[in-house]
């Protein structure tokens, strides 16, 4: 089965690409039932659990982790394929994008199912890769580039780091590999510390986040969502692999706990809770809806990364559906953008309002989505990050459960922020015209609401896969019980919440219908000091929408100046030894081999 | 005393090629450099009393040692290298002059 | 006898001796040549030839095993293809490219220490010769200054050698030298090191590859960084296996200078906004990167290197110098987007450089892979973290490049508005076919890596031995 | 500034330097005979292959190499691959300085009375000399190399001297090609007839004697001739004036 | 043999001090004709270590043809004064 899907992907790339070649828009349906199939094939692989398979050089195994992470990510590439068609013309090389699409998402899917650290590693970086030729299809360069220099500084840092495991544990295998560190707490020390910087990275994690916005939001439109609910999570699976598999708790037995939790992996979690501050802060002040998304990606890989790294009964479970959750809704979000970007041509919002009368679905399926990512009750992301605190407020670590709950109650205020400007408020008169998004379009992202709420409604169906994950890595399993989701501290019934939150929201609804209509009224149809505005973008709805805050971002500190002046303090000492060693005289470099030459006969004299 | 003036030739012509500037006194140092170098490595295989490596009808009949020939053979290949060098580097020098009229690296500057 | 390895040499000679005569003939002699080479590559049985008659010590003697057939191999196929890719050029230089062949292939597999003066030197003026094709005469003046200051040395040090020792043969003359006291062997081998340093690009004295490999044409250009730059490479490997004693004196001097070179020629090159500079700084940094694995004593990481480098600077150096003579200037702002109209090349040049960085799928991964665990064998675990590093910003310029090259887009804009240099013509279909055949032997070599990944497990008890440096200071 | 600290490190160069080859070269006390472990011992005594006995001038027969001038037989037959090498180096020199030569015409180099007498008396006793010099390579000092180069000076005479006969350079070309050619041949010769590159096949006769040593007579001819041609072709290369245009 | 010593030194020290005027000279002219005279030192100097052949290499091509060829060389690009005189 598996070769079967190996050698499927490999084809299938070459056949995309060149059907591409021939007819763009062919391709991008080539792209659509690729991933379709490929989520058929992997989802058949749930019951084949520990079969092996190599493919040449690469090592591949099932796992329940593999499986569970691969689904997501296929399900995000599935949806995102729908958009295709509809912008193979806004590429310059639409048969690369295509290929590379589908290269990517085969670098994925390698990723969980890898058995061994050196496949591991290669289908990480083809992802990486790929993703970047891209990104830079996209609005930007500068986006693409900053987002591969990032990503090789994690990878740099894995592949020192696989490379150092494989050297002195004398194989590759990853469970028998990082087995070998229980002996060597130091050099664990250091092989965690590198492997787990990609996965940081990769999540956008606080100092390593500058990429995502950039990437996030200039990246092709129908590849933002893969980017923020797929790629990023490649990053949750490496954080998995360092503290599940990497046996990360015993490796710093000997160190100082915090509520149970070593020192470096609580670091690690403090990071995780500023990534969520961070992200949350940074998001509320975005104009550009797609930036604003991918700081709200930065404060969730925070949530996962805490949940991930507490391993335990609650917060892992919260943390691996937090994956999902925010993969589903992140996806959804990104493409409902896509969608409004194909019909305006513009995502940021100073410069919409008023779709919801021309795209009422689209507005639907964002509206589901900002639910979900916010962690309002009825919708899936509630459950993964009411877990997660669960989970924190167990141990006792107050910090991160402070951290947690303000990023819970921020994220209204960033998600409410595109949901105003570019949904409600007025449309403006350039707009008028606009229509509905393609139904196929259409049933990507709906596809996604239905899993949104299906995993508020039952999120067992997925909590049930992740016990099994609890119970094969030996640790208690989250307890469930027909609809209930039970921990230590209380349980919920999601059904129940949701038959709650509908009887709720039925009731609103028919007031709705039965009060008397609100007048619509048009952008330019007002006047103040009895003058006509001609500057109707000082009217529009989210112009300066969080005022109040914008003196707090005055002097906010930015990340990306550091790297900056790395970068400058990198190209001065390339100018310094241009200067010194490679400067244009023969007399020079002969000085210097004399200085060497005297080094060298004065040291051997002695 | 022949190998110490070798040495010094040698260390005469890198002082040269680190202080001038000047592309024909470069190679010229470069020559007095080669020429140290020869005159050393032949001192390497100096013999006392010995003879030159030639068999000769009026050899000594006692015991009696040639120098070591192997240097004198290096050096040959050396010397004639040395030339072919030379020659390519004037010709390189002259070129460089016809261009920019000068024979001073400093005054020609980088040619980007 | 048809099939012996002397072949090589003598071929090349012969056919520039005559090719000086007949002139009209001189491309296809050198065309024949190179095919010619080729089967004597394949026929030529492994082994000891003996050149006069004379047994080593005393002859000299050629010594063809694995390490040369690797070595010949890579720079026969090369040179061939870079001839036919810089035809018009390269007729000019016929009789000086077949010299400098039969030098290559002399240095590549002579047998004794003196020879190999000899051939660096032939092969030293012969890339004098070619790289006064750039036009640039200083810096082939300043090329030839130093590298005729770096033969005097590598000559004094082989007359040393042979003062210590009483021999020159390069098989094993390890252990003569090792036997010595260390006050003996020092100098010679410091000499031995700084003669090779200047065509190996080492850093105090590579400034003259700046200019030489940054204003390169499309024959230079691969030649240099394609066939020159390994070939020394390979020797150097040579030496470091067969001749070069190290100390812990000149062993820590060599790699903190191969190190140097490495880092401070890749940061360089991160500034340069000239793509041929670009090059030619990764060219330095590069070779700093093999020098170090030799000096570790990790050969076969040595090796993947260079020929991950060779095959990767053929095609980068003949697309970006063909680029370049087509669009006047190799500046990024010039060249930005023309991968949008010659897609072919681009695909080639963006394989080449995902290579040349060591990014997965390709061979260049497996090179870096097999460097940095020849390294963890060593005990000197600073040293790939310095080498990773130090990818990173290799990376990173790399791809500045390749995504500057590749989008013709403002940059805030979609691909709808395009910012386009109007189209040149590049390459004929003929040079065309020859960046792709480099480009597919790149490629299937990165499709195959098992070998590789076995010789790497293999290498590791072999390598164990902890210090490579240092091992004189035994005695 | 630069001068004085290159000064200074050049001093401290020379004073460690000579301390660190003193050590092993014991420059105050040659050496009274050639140290046993140099190979050179097997070069003097012809005893490479083993098969050497006392050697004496004019009788010693059919030995391995047979030259009277043991650095001839160094030079032509124990290291003859460095010799090929050599002129290979001369030649890319030639080459070099031809292309850059390139667009040239003969220089009007102002030729006086006495250069034109001294011409026509002097270059061909120098040719002779020349000739003298390599032809008996194998039993008195200078060879090929030497020889060849007088050559090239008488032939320079003659060309400098005179400005009526304009000296075609062509059959210089075709000297130098042939005597290249004809030496590689020679060594496949070697490879064919004896069984390796470069090896000396022809009987060596008796030390001493005109016609001995087998092919170093020949070898050194045709490197003469190589030489000499080569020699020429750069110094009259040198002395071309641009065209102007 | 004494003699032979002496002359060594001689030689020697000679050598040295005209490397040094050739290095250090501004005058070109002066340093290609002290570099030939320095060439035919080392003859004496071969001569003296027994290595007629070499001896004989380095007269004719070191001293000869190198300086032939320098002069010629540099002739060719600085004669502007000196032509003047002859030609025009």
């Amino acid at each position: 089965m598996m070769t079967m899907i190996i050698l499927f992907m490999i084809a299938s790339i070459l056949f995309a690409y060149v059907l591409s070649l021939k007819e763009p828009k062919w391709g991008a349906y080539a792209t659509l039932i690729v991933s379709l199939a490929g989520l058929v094939g992997v989802s058949l692989l749930r019951g084949s659990v520990g079969e092996t398979v190599s493919f040449y050089y690469l090592h591949f195994t099932v796992t329940t982790i593999g499986w569970y992470f691969s689904m997501i990510l296929l399900t995000v590439y599935f949806t995102a394929t729908f958009f295709h068609p509809f912008w193979m013309d806004q590429l310059i090389y639409p048969a690369a994008y295509n290929a590379l699409f589908l290269l990517s998402l085969a670098g994925t899917v390698g990723l969980f199912f890898a058995q061994d650290l050196m496949t591991l590693f290669i289908c990480w970086e083809t992802a990486v890769w790929s993703s970047m030729l891209i990104v830079q299809q996209g609005k930007s360069r500068q986006a693409a580039w900053v987002y591969f220099v990032m990503s090789a500084i994690g990878s740099m840092a894995t592949l020192f780091a696989i490379l150092l495991t494989i050297f002195m544990s004398g194989t590759t295998m990853i469970t028998d590999a990082f087995i070998y560190f229980m002996g060597s707490p130091a050099l664990g020390g250091l092989v965690f510390g590198a492997f787990i910087l990609s996965g940081l990275t990769k999540m956008g994690i606080f100092p390593f986040h500058v990429w995502l916005p950039l990437a996030h939001g200039s990246a092709p439109h129908t590849f933002s969502p893969v980017l923020s609910g797929g790629l990023v999570k490649m990053g949750a699976y490496i954080a998995y692999l360092s503290v599940a598999v990497f046996p990360a708790y015993q490796v710093f037995g000997d160190q100082l706990m915090l509520q149970g939790v070593p020192l470096p992996i609580y670091a690690l979690m403090l990071l995780g809770g500023v990534s969520i501050v961070y992200g949350t802060l940074r998001a509320i002040q975005q104009d550009d809806a797609k930036r604003l998304l991918a700081y709200s990606s930065v404060a969730n890989g925070g949530y996962i990364l805490i949940g991930i790294l507490m391993l335990d009964q609650m917060a892992f479970a919260g943390g691996l559906m937090h994956v999902l959750n925010h993969a589903v809704a992140s996806a959804a979000a990104f493409l409902a953008m896509a969608a409004v970007a194909k019909r305006t041509g513009t995502t940021k919002m100073s410069e919409l309002g008023g779709m919801i009368h021309r795209m009422p679905v689209t507005y639907v399926v964002y509206l589901i989505a900002i639910i979900s990512m916010a962690g309002i009750p009825p919708m899936g992301g509630f459950v993964s990050k009411w877990l997660i605190f669960q989970g924190l407020s167990h141990r006792g670590l107050i910090f991160l459960a402070t951290a947690a709950a303000f990023g819970s109650i921020g994220s209204y205020l960033y998600v409410f922020r595109p949901l105003s400007a570019v949904f409600l408020g007025q449309l403006a008169p350039k707009y008028e015209k606009i229509k509905e998004a393609d139904p196929l379009m259409l049933i990507g992202m709906l596809l996604l609401t239905a899993m949104s709420l299906l995993l508020g409604i039952v999120p067992n169906v997925v909590l049930r896969t992740i016990a099994q994950i609890q119970i094969e890595l030996g640790i208690d399993p989250i307890m469930i019980k027909g609809t209930i989701t039970a921990t230590q501290n209380g349980s919920v019934n999601m059904l129940s919440v949701f038959t709650v939150f509908g009887f709720g929201f039925l009731l609103i609804l028919i007031l709705f219908l039965v009060l008397p209509k609100s007048r619509r009224v048009g952008l330019m149809d007002t006047y103040t000091s009895a003058e006509f505005i001609h500057t109707p973008e000082l009217l529009h709805y989210g112009h300066h929408f969080y005022a109040p805050f914008e003196r707090l971002y005055e002097k906010w500190p930015s990340v990306l100046p550091l790297y900056q002046r790395l970068s400058l303090k990198l190209k001065e000492m390339g100018e310094w030894a241009e200067t010194f060693f490679f400067h244009a005289e023969p007399n020079r470099a002969v000085f210097w081999m004399v200085l060497l030459v005297i080094l060298i006969t004065v040291g051997g004299a002695r | 005393m022949i190998q110490f003036a070798g040495i010094a030739l040698i260390l005469i012509g890198i002082y040269g090629l680190m202080t001038t500037k000047h592309m024909i006194k470069l190679i010229i140092a470069l020559n007095v450099m080669e020429l140290g170098a020869n005159i050393f490595i032949i001192s390497i295989g100096f013999v006392a009393h010995g003879l030159a490596p030639i068999y000769t009808a009026d050899l000594p009949n006692q015991a009696f040692s040639f120098v070591d020939p192997l240097p004198q053979a290096m050096v040959l290949t050396a010397i004639v290298i040395g030339f072919g060098v030379s020659a390519l580097g004037l010709v390189v020098a002259q070129n460089i002059y016809k261009k920019h009229g000068t024979y001073d690296l400093s005054e020609i500057g980088g040619e980007e | 006898m048809m099939g012996s390895i002397i072949w090589l040499i003598a071929l090349p000679l012969l056919a520039a001796f005559v090719s000086v005569v007949a002139q009209t003939y001189q491309y296809g002699l050198l065309v024949v040549t190179l095919l010619m080479n080729l089967l004597v590559l394949f026929a030529a049985p492994q082994g000891l030839t003996i050149i006069g008659g004379y047994e080593p010590p005393f002859g000299i003697s050629l010594l063809f095993d694995q390490y040369a057939l690797i070595a010949l191999l890579l720079i026969q196929v090369l040179l061939l293809l870079i001839i036919v890719l810089a035809r018009p050029l390269a007729k000019n230089y016929t009789p000086v490219i077949l010299v400098m062949l039969a030098g290559l292939n002399g240095m590549l597999l002579t047998n004794d220490l003196f020879n190999l003066f000899v051939m660096i030197e032939i092969v030293s003026i012969a890339a004098f010769i070619l790289s006064t094709a750039n036009g640039k005469l200083t810096h082939t003046f300043h090329y030839l200054i130093l590298a005729t200051v770096s033969g005097v040395f590598f000559l004094l040090g082989t007359v040393l050698v042979y003062a210590y020792t009483g021999i020159l043969v390069v098989q094993g003359l390890m252990m003569r030298l090792a036997s010595l006291p260390v006050a003996l062997s020092l100098i010679p081998m410091m000499l031995l090191i700084f003669g090779m340093a200047v065509e190996l690009k080492l850093v105090p004295v590579s400034s003259w590859a700046k200019n030489i490999y940054g204003q390169a044409n499309l024959l230079t250009g691969p030649i240099f960084a394609a066939v020159l730059a390994p070939a020394f490479g390979f020797v150097f490997g040579r030496m470091m296996n067969e001749v070069i004693v190290l100390h812990s004196l000149t062993g820590y001097t060599l790699l903190v200078m191969a190190i140097s070179t490495f880092v401070l020629g890749e940061l360089a090159a991160y500034r340069q906004t000239d793509l041929l500079k670009t090059l030619a700084f990764s060219s330095i940094g590069q070779s700093g990167l093999a020098v170090m694995m030799f000096t570790l004593g990790a050969p076969w990481a040595g090796i993947l290197l260079l020929i991950n480098n060779a095959l990767a600077k053929s095609i980068l150096y003949g697309v970006a110098t063909g680029v370049t003579a087509a669009y006047g200037n190799a500046s990024m702002g010039v060249l930005k987007g023309v991968f949008y109209h010659h897609r072919l090349l681009g695909v080639a040049f963006s394989l080449a450089s995902l290579s040349l960085v060591g990014i997965p799928l390709f061979l260049g991964f497996f090179a870096k892979v097999s460097a940095v665990m020849a390294i963890f064998s060593t005990g000197l675990i600073w040293v790939p973290v310095i080498i990773l590093l130090t990818a990173i910003v290799e990376g990173a310029y790399v791809m500045r490049w390749l995504l500057q090259l590749w989008s013709p887009a403002f940059e805030g804009y979609l691909a709808s508005k395009k910012e386009l240099p109007q189209k040149r013509n590049v390459f004929s279909a003929q040079q065309i076919l020859v960046v792709g055949v480099l480009a597919v032997i790149l490629f299937t070599m990165g499709l195959m890596p098992q070998r590789f990944v076995d010789a790497l497990q293999k290498t590791q008890p072999a390598m164990a031995q902890y210090e490579m440096v240092g091992q004189g200071e035994q005695q | 500034m630069k001068k004085l600290v290159s000064l200074f490190l050049i001093l401290v160069l020379a004073f460690f330097l000579t301390t660190a080859l003193d050590q092993g070269l014991d420059f105050w006390h040659s050496p009274s005979q050639l140290d046993a472990f140099r190979m050179s011992n097997a070069f003097v005594q012809n005893d490479v292959l083993g098969e050497g006995g006392a050697l004496v001038f004019g009788e010693s027969k059919n030995l391995e190499s047979g030259s009277a001038n043991i650095v001839t037989s160094i030079v032509v037959d124990y290291r003859s691959f460095d010799t090929l090498g050599e002129i290979t180096v001369l030649f890319l020199s030639a080459l070099g300085v031809g292309l850059l030569m390139g667009s040239g015409v003969r220089t009007t180099l102002r030729s006086g009375f006495i250069l034109k007498t001294a011409a026509k008396m002097v270059a061909p006793l120098m040719l002779l000399t020349g000739i003298y010099i390599f032809t008996h390579g194998h039993l008195t000092p200078g060879g090929g190399f030497p020889g060849g180069s007088m050559m090239a000076t008488a032939f320079l005479l003659h060309y400098f001297g005179s400005d009526t006969v304009k000296s075609n350079l062509k059959p210089l070309k075709w000297i130098e090609s042939t005597a290249g050619a004809l030496y590689i041949l020679l060594g496949l010769a070697g490879l064919f007839v004896a069984g390796s590159f470069l090896q000396n096949f022809l009987p060596t006769g008796t030390l001493g004697h005109l016609v001995s040593a087998g092919i170093i007579p020949l070898v050194y001819v045709l490197v003469g001739l190589k030489v000499g041609s080569e020699v020429s072709g750069i110094v009259a290369d040198f002395s071309k004036t641009e065209v102007v245009s | 043999m004494s003699i032979l010593l002496v002359l060594e030194w001689i030689v020697g020290i000679v050598l040295i001090i005209g490397a040094v005027a050739c290095v250090v000279t501004e005058n070109i002219w002066a340093a290609i004709v002290r570099l030939s005279l320095l060439s035919m030192l080392a003859v004496v100097a071969f001569a003296l270590m027994r290595a007629p052949d070499v001896a004989l290499t380095e007269a004719v091509i070191g001293s000869g043809l190198v300086t032939f060829v320098f002069v010629v060389a540099i002739k060719k690009m600085l004669p502007k004064e000196n032509e003047n005189e002859e030609t025009r």
